[in-house]
């Protein structure tokens, strides 16, 4: 049963809408990602769940209830901030204990809950600190655990972790992630990095304009986008976007992307819409490769003149041009020696899409 | 090198000069309450007193002129309050819900504009209609309300330098509105309250046309017995100097333990930090 | 990143529907009129009340003799236009405004310069610079009456050592340092104020422009005005504004030193209007020039705010 | 008096009137009032004093012994004398209750009745019998600071006089007086008499000891210049205004003529005199810096070093004179009767039978001895029996001529001008002086204050003012005869 509902949630400021009609439902125990650009809504969406924004039109539920006209505290949710949210003037004890203080818990069941969440989060040595003592991660974890002595319904995090470095923030997911096992509570985080979703959803959302444009599995919406926004939103180096025609093909539906260069298309699809019309292809860097032996069965060769190189380590960037545009291929580390050289390219055509280009929807 | 250091004595001795330039008047008040009527009234003037005797002092005390200072502190330290508390709820409501607008804003700062020989006549009727004159009640009440606009800007700049997110948190986390104003705001407003109550109480402490026309005797404030002595047949400089040293020390040092809050203070907010 | 743009604040909490009247208690939702009220209580009781109760008798005819409570219309206004004396005391008021203000923002200036860079002792120096601001001006006024006794002070005596024979200038009394003496104690008491809120302004001067107009080779004077000036403007408007105000309402000091004396030489709107008031009972035709002159000070306070443009 | 005998005589007192004793006739009043106050025992009663030593008295002496004798509580309310016609008018208006007795200034008297503040008092001194120890009271403050429209207001309670002072040592200086013969051509007066001996004296000894001590030094700051204006203007022969016409006259060739002596004296006087106050002038004279000067009596009783080891007098500096100082009246022989307290009863009063009781009991001829001898309070003799007291004049070797002069001065002196809204012809006087100091024009000044005179007076009604200086007038202390 969903622990969370949301229906024809509207919210606007001023003339400004925010969120034009929402549907949403997230189950007991999912984890749920709000991700999009910023300004798409997602943390309105959030702070409408919270009941920290109020709204213009819609329901939200949680559990049973109908939450739109109770108090943030009456929701029995829980909430992680961007900034954490910590009282300097409290120690981390106390920060923690802070909602159940708020409610006039027995001091017993306040200790025990503090040093329990603690435990759970790798804190209980630095209780008695105050959290300008506290590293970035430290602070997170506060924060977090601050919203888990609750035993909410549901709980909210906003961008925990775009306050933290590189290197701390892919720490700090595992171990939500891992928090979230244990304690398989329903979760819904906010956030605009796409890795983030990929690695923590069961579900994501992705808002644009105050709309959702694609919700699912992560791994649904990078191989089944609907739409361009979506396809290029996910995934990084982004998705190439190469304008095309639909060339017609004895041996079947194919793109024509410059003079010369015409792209089958390979795997199961709708029709394409008659020859000639302009759509837009889309393939991600991943899905071509330097040529070596023989073509597995979709992999098509194009010549191509290197123009820049990006090596990462591990994997190497390389970029070209075609049909006027750049295009990058994702390679193996020493696929490429340096800029200019010229080579053929394998395009794995099964994972192309076929965008319409006036609606951005993807039509193949 | 060279001369960068000899700037810095430069400098140095340019500051000192000041420095004792500016005390001195405060030097020759104070100076002066512990000399002998004799010294008082010596020509050439003395500047520094053949021995210091406590006698202007001791008179203060024993005439019990000097519980007007604790009748200042007494009002000065509750209106504090009062402003403070009131004040800042005010402050917090506007701060965060824009109550009432920039109106009610602009409103509330000009009556702090207003002089106070203006009013306080009507205040002085008002004051007799309700029984206030020359209670402790009354200029409590006077100078909380005249000090309401000072600390409704103050706060309220204060508050908006406060982390929304701290507020959400707590309203998130089983606060109502006012537990959040009380174990939030107020003391993240910490800071604000003391720079702020540092000049409620400064100006509450050295206040004198209210007092003066409001009091009779027994609630005497410092600044206005101080004029007493200014007696039709006589000034007593020993008084009039003793009795302003012991009125002056207590905010000397409230006023240098409370240093580093006193520049945004002072400034109404202009300056931050 | 946050979806709220210039958003920093909560909603009103009054637009829920029914159903939110029920879920959500009184004092929640009547929460940010709750939370001014008292203050407004006491403003209005204090603050307005008078205000109102000044128009009221200044269109009656109350005197010492006389408590005429009749309505007498405008003619303690029109008193008032004839009156060279109140002219003459706003004049003297603005005299002071417009000298001692300037000075005590040069001299505040200066002085703050003076202390912007490393220092030994700067901190003990700021503490003590800042006493007289905190003094009563009542005790200030006492106090430079004491300095300025042509006997007993030793401002004479000084003078006297420099010019090498006894001098008795009369401060108190000699039109030709009435003003310099008020003058004296006011700007000794105010401009460690003004020292105080530029010292902290300069501080907060950024230091890459400073070194990129260095770099520039521009002069001192061309810094200041094309960079420092614009920087500490803000503070500086504001300690212009509160000063200004301040000496409008100069009493205490002039007060203690020469009682607005000799003649009516020095004395002010203040001190005027506390002759008039308190010494003479004239209380509607007080009550006339106060609400005169508070309605001067709102106009030109608002007009001087609009071009400021202080921030809110 | 130090504070254990005020509560051995206190407590001497109490025994007496509890057991009833037959006391002396005149000191029937006290006694009465203290027998008729005590069914009030344990109530509180508010008086309006002059801040500083002025309230030393009842704060120290007369309110702890009444409450001794009565068990009535006396709060003494000190307010500076610049605020006391405000603070008491103002509390009139607004009806309070506040204050019960008061401390007013006879010039205040009119404005006061008129305004309704002060209680009639002749039902209560019938009822206590106290006419007849009023009698008693130097005629001059009797007849004329004590009542108003044929009413009693006010009990006269302080004998305010200026008295000149005068270094016997230095005037009497065989060597000075055999100088000053030879330049002036008569012998030197001891004291002198009219102000151009006075003025040509005073010259002369500056002159003479290059200033070691001057001639003669005064106050010169205007609330105490407009004093020794009033007196010297008349002295010389001005009137305040043309009865006729009301028109003030102060511009009159006498006033200018004051104006320009005073100009002329500052030349020998001490550098800085124009600022000089009530201290002042009371240092330079006690220091031995002057060798004459004109003012209040107290002047005279810590010139002679009485009372000047009290701890509330520390303030005074010590007498270099005590033995060397002569009492006379000033030049013209009409001192003025300067401000001088009156007790007064306040309308709005809610205790008025005690507080009245109070009043009669501290004007008593027993209670006002000892009150006009408290070396600290500034109450200066103004009963007949004051000035012949044996024990006053026991009090310093010179006390009897001290005495003497203060008695001469009661009978020869000059009220002040007492009309509607004496405080605003005043303020202008005051005003004129402090131009004078200036440096304007004496004509000038003269004619400005005359004209805003006339101002004030228009503004008042120039009939009810004339009626009000009429009835001023009349008095034969207005003008000297």
């Amino acid at each position: 049963m969903a622990q969370l509902s949301i229906q024809g949630l509207r919210k606007s400021y001023g003339r400004v809408e925010a969120l034009k009609g929402i549907d949403l439902e997230v189950d007991a125990g999912e984890f749920c990602v709000f991700v999009g650009p910023s300004g798409c809504g997602k943390s309105t969406l959030l702070r409408s769940i919270a009941g920290l924004e109020e709204i213009d039109a819609g329901t939200i539920r949680i559990g049973d209830r109908v939450v739109n006209d109770l108090r943030p505290r009456d929701r029995n949710i829980a909430m992680v901030f961007q900034n954490y949210a910590l009282y300097p003037f409290l120690t981390v004890f106390e920060n923690i204990a802070f909602g159940l203080r708020a409610r006039h818990r027995p001091d017993a069941e306040v200790r025990r809950k503090v040093h329990a969440a603690a435990e759970l989060l790798g804190i209980s040595d630095l209780l008695q600190r105050k959290p300008r003592q506290l590293s970035g991660g430290q602070r997170q974890r506060v924060a977090i655990g601050r919203a888990i002595v609750r035993e909410a319904d549901v709980f909210l995090f906003d961008e925990p972790l775009s306050n933290l470095d590189a290197q701390l923030r892919d720490g700090m997911r595992m171990e939500i992630k891992r928090l979230h096992q244990e304690i398989g509570k329903t979760m819904v985080y906010v956030t605009h990095d796409q890795i983030e979703a990929m690695t923590l959803a069961d579900r994501i959302v992705l808002l644009n304009q105050g709309q959702i444009e694609q919700q699912g599995a992560p791994l649904d919406l990078f191989e089944r986008p609907v739409s361009r926004f979506v396809a290029a939103f996910l995934g990084s180096p982004q998705m190439n976007f190469l304008p095309a025609t639909v060339a017609g093909d004895a041996a079947g539906p194919a793109v024509r992307v410059e003079p010369g260069v015409v792209l089958p298309l390979v795997g199961a699809r709708a029709p394409l819409p008659p020859a000639g019309t302009a759509v837009v292809l889309g393939t991600r860097p991943e899905h071509i490769g330097r040529a070596a032996g023989t073509p597995r069965p979709g992999q098509h060769p194009v010549d191509v003149a290197i123009d820049l190189v990006q090596p990462t380590g591990s994997r190497l960037y390389a970029t070209f041009t075609l049909a006027g545009i750049p295009v990058t291929a994702e390679l193996a580390a020493h696929d490429v020696q340096s800029p200019g050289e010229r080579l053929t390219m394998w395009f794995d055509m099964t994972r192309a899409i076929v965008i319409e280009p006036e609606s951005g929807r993807v039509i193949a | 090198m060279k001369r960068r250091q000899v700037r810095m004595a430069v400098r140095f001795v340019v500051a000192a000069l000041v420095t004792v330039l500016f005390l001195f008047p405060i030097y020759w008040l104070a100076i002066i309450s512990f000399k002998t009527p004799d010294e008082i009234f010596a020509y050439p003037p003395v500047w520094w007193p053949e021995q210091i005797q406590f006698a202007n002092y001791a008179v203060l005390f024993k005439d019990g002129d000097a519980v007007t200072v604790w009748n200042s502190l007494v009002i000065a330290s509750i209106s504090t309050v009062f402003a403070m508390v009131i004040g800042t709820m005010c402050a917090y409501s506007i701060a965060r819900f824009r109550t009432g607008g920039n109106l009610f804003s602009d409103w509330l700062l000009s009556n702090r504009m207003i002089p106070p020989i203006v009013i306080v006549f009507p205040v002085f009727l008002l004051f007799v209609e309700l029984g206030l004159v020359d209670s402790f009640v009354g200029l409590i009440l006077l100078y909380t309300a005249f000090n309401l606009p000072y600390v409704v800007w103050m706060m309220r700049g204060y508050i908006q330098d406060i982390p929304l997110e701290l507020e959400e948190s707590a309203l998130v986390d089983g606060c109502t509105r006012w537990q959040v104003f009380v174990r939030v705001v107020w003391p993240m407003a910490r800071g604000g309250l003391f720079a702020t109550a540092v000049f409620t109480f400064v100006f509450a402490w050295n206040e004198f046309i209210f007092a003066l026309v409001l009091t009779r005797s027994e609630v005497t404030t410092f600044p206005v017995q101080v004029t007493h002595y200014f007696g039709g047949q006589s000034n007593f400089w020993a008084k009039i100097a003793a009795m302003s040293v012991l009125g002056t020390v207590p905010i000397f040092i409230a006023v240098t333990l409370l240093q580093r809050f006193l520049v945004r203070g002072i400034s109404l907010g202009a300056v931050k930090g | 990143m946050t979806d709220r743009g210039a958003m920093r604040g909560f909603s009103d909490g009054r637009r829920t529907g029914a159903a939110g009247a029920r879920a959500t208690p009184f004092v929640d939702r009547n929460f940010k009129y709750l939370m001014i009220f008292p203050a407004v209580a006491v403003i209005l009781f204090i603050g307005l009340f008078p205000v109102i109760h000044t128009l009221m008798i200044s269109v009656q005819n109350l005197t010492m003799l006389d408590e005429d409570t009749s309505f007498h219309g405008l003619v303690h206004y029109g008193r008032l236009l004839s009156d060279g004396r109140f002219w003459e005391a706003i004049g003297h008021t603005l005299i002071f405004v417009v000298v001692a203000l300037p000075t005590e923002l040069v001299l505040g200036l200066a002085l703050a310069y003076l202390f912007l860079d490393r220092l030994p002792g700067k901190q003990v120096f700021v503490a003590l610079l800042v006493l007289p601001v905190v003094v009563s001006p009542v005790i200030a006024g006492a106090t430079w009456r004491l300095l300025f006794d042509q006997r007993y002070g030793p401002i004479n005596q000084v003078i006297g050592w420099f010019a090498g024979e006894d001098v008795t200038i009369l401060w108190t009394v000699d039109p030709a340092f009435v003003y310099p003496a008020i003058l004296i104690a006011e700007i000794w008491q105010w401009t460690p104020f003004m020292f105080l809120l530029l010292l902290a302004a300069l501080s907060n001067v950024d230091q890459s422009q400073l070194e990129a107009a260095e770099i520039d080779g521009a002069s001192f004077w061309r810094t200041f005005f094309k960079v420092v000036l614009p920087a500490i403007w803000p503070v500086m408007a504001i300690a212009v504004l509160i000063r200004a105000l301040d000496l409008f309402r100069l009493f205490d000091v002039v007060w203690a030193l020469t009682r607005g004396g000799p003649g009516t030489l020095t004395e002010t709107f203040s001190i005027y209007a506390y002759v008039q008031g308190f010494q003479q009972f004239e209380t509607s035709y007080t009550a006339a020039m106060s609400l005169v002159v508070i309605i001067l000070l709102a106009i030109t306070v608002t007009l001087v705010l609009r071009r400021m443009e202080i921030d809110r | 008096m130090r504070r254990r005998e005020f509560l051995y005589t206190a407590s001497a007192f109490a025994g007496a009137s509890a057991l009833g004793l037959p006391r002396v006739a005149r000191a029937q009043a006290a006694q009465t009032a203290v027998e008729a106050a005590k069914q009030f025992a344990g109530t509180e009663i508010s008086i309006v004093w002059e801040a500083g030593l002025q309230a030393l008295d009842p704060l120290n002496f007369s309110g702890p012994l009444w409450q001794e004798a009565t068990g009535i509580r006396v709060n003494v309310i000190e307010v500076p004398t610049a605020e006391m016609f405000t603070k008491i008018l103002q509390e009139h208006r607004a009806g309070t209750g506040a204050y019960d007795a008061l401390n007013v200034i006879p010039a205040w008297m009119p404005d006061l009745v008129r305004a309704g503040a002060l209680e009639p008092l002749d039902e209560y001194v019938d009822k206590y019998g106290y006419r007849q120890e009023l009698q008693t009271i130097a005629p001059v403050y009797r007849d004329n600071q004590m009542m108003f429209d044929g009413k009693i207001y006010s009990f006269p309670d302080d004998g305010d006089v200026f008295i000149l002072y005068y270094r016997t040592d230095i005037l009497g200086d065989p060597e000075i007086q055999a100088a000053f013969r030879e330049q002036h051509g008569y012998d030197l007066p001891v004291p002198p008499t009219t102000w151009k001996e006075f003025d040509e004296v005073g010259a002369f000894i500056s002159a003479y000891t290059g200033n070691k001590p001057y001639g003669a030094a005064f106050f010169r700051d205007p609330p105490y210049g407009q004093f020794m204006f009033q007196e010297r203007f008349r002295n010389e022969g001005g009137r305040f205004f043309d009865p006729e016409t009301m028109k003030a006259t102060i511009n009159s060739a006498a006033g200018v003529k004051v104006f320009n002596d005073w100009l002329a004296e500052n030349e020998w006087m001490p550098p800085g005199v124009q600022t000089w106050g009530f201290v002042e002038n009371l240092a330079a004279f006690l220091q031995g810096d002057t060798a004459m000067t004109i003012s209040w009596p107290p002047y005279g009783r810590w010139a002679a070093g009485y009372g000047t080891d009290e701890e509330a007098l520390s303030w005074v500096p010590r007498s270099q004179i005590a033995g060397k100082v002569g009492y006379a009246m000033p030049p013209g022989g009409h001192p003025q009767l300067a401000a001088g307290f009156a007790l007064s009863l306040s309308a709005s009063s809610r205790k008025k039978e005690a507080a009245y009781l109070f009043m009669q009991w501290l004007n008593s001829e027993e209670i006002s001895l000892k009150r006009v001898q408290l070396p600290t309070a500034l109450r200066d003799p103004f009963r007949d029996s004051h000035f012949v007291s044996e024990e006053y004049m026991s009090r310093w070797p010179e006390a009897p001529q001290y005495l003497a002069a203060l008695h001469e001065g009661a009978v020869k002196g000059l009220l002040d001008l007492s009309i509607i809204q004496t405080d605003r012809y005043e303020e202008a006087l005051r005003q004129g002086i402090s131009r004078l100091w200036a440096g304007e024009d004496p004509q000038a000044i003269l004619d400005d204050v005359a004209a805003q005179w006339d101002q004030i007076t228009e503004r008042i009604g120039v009939d009810q003012q004339r009626a009000a200086y009429e009835a001023w007038a009349s008095n034969a202390a207005a003008y000297p005869s």
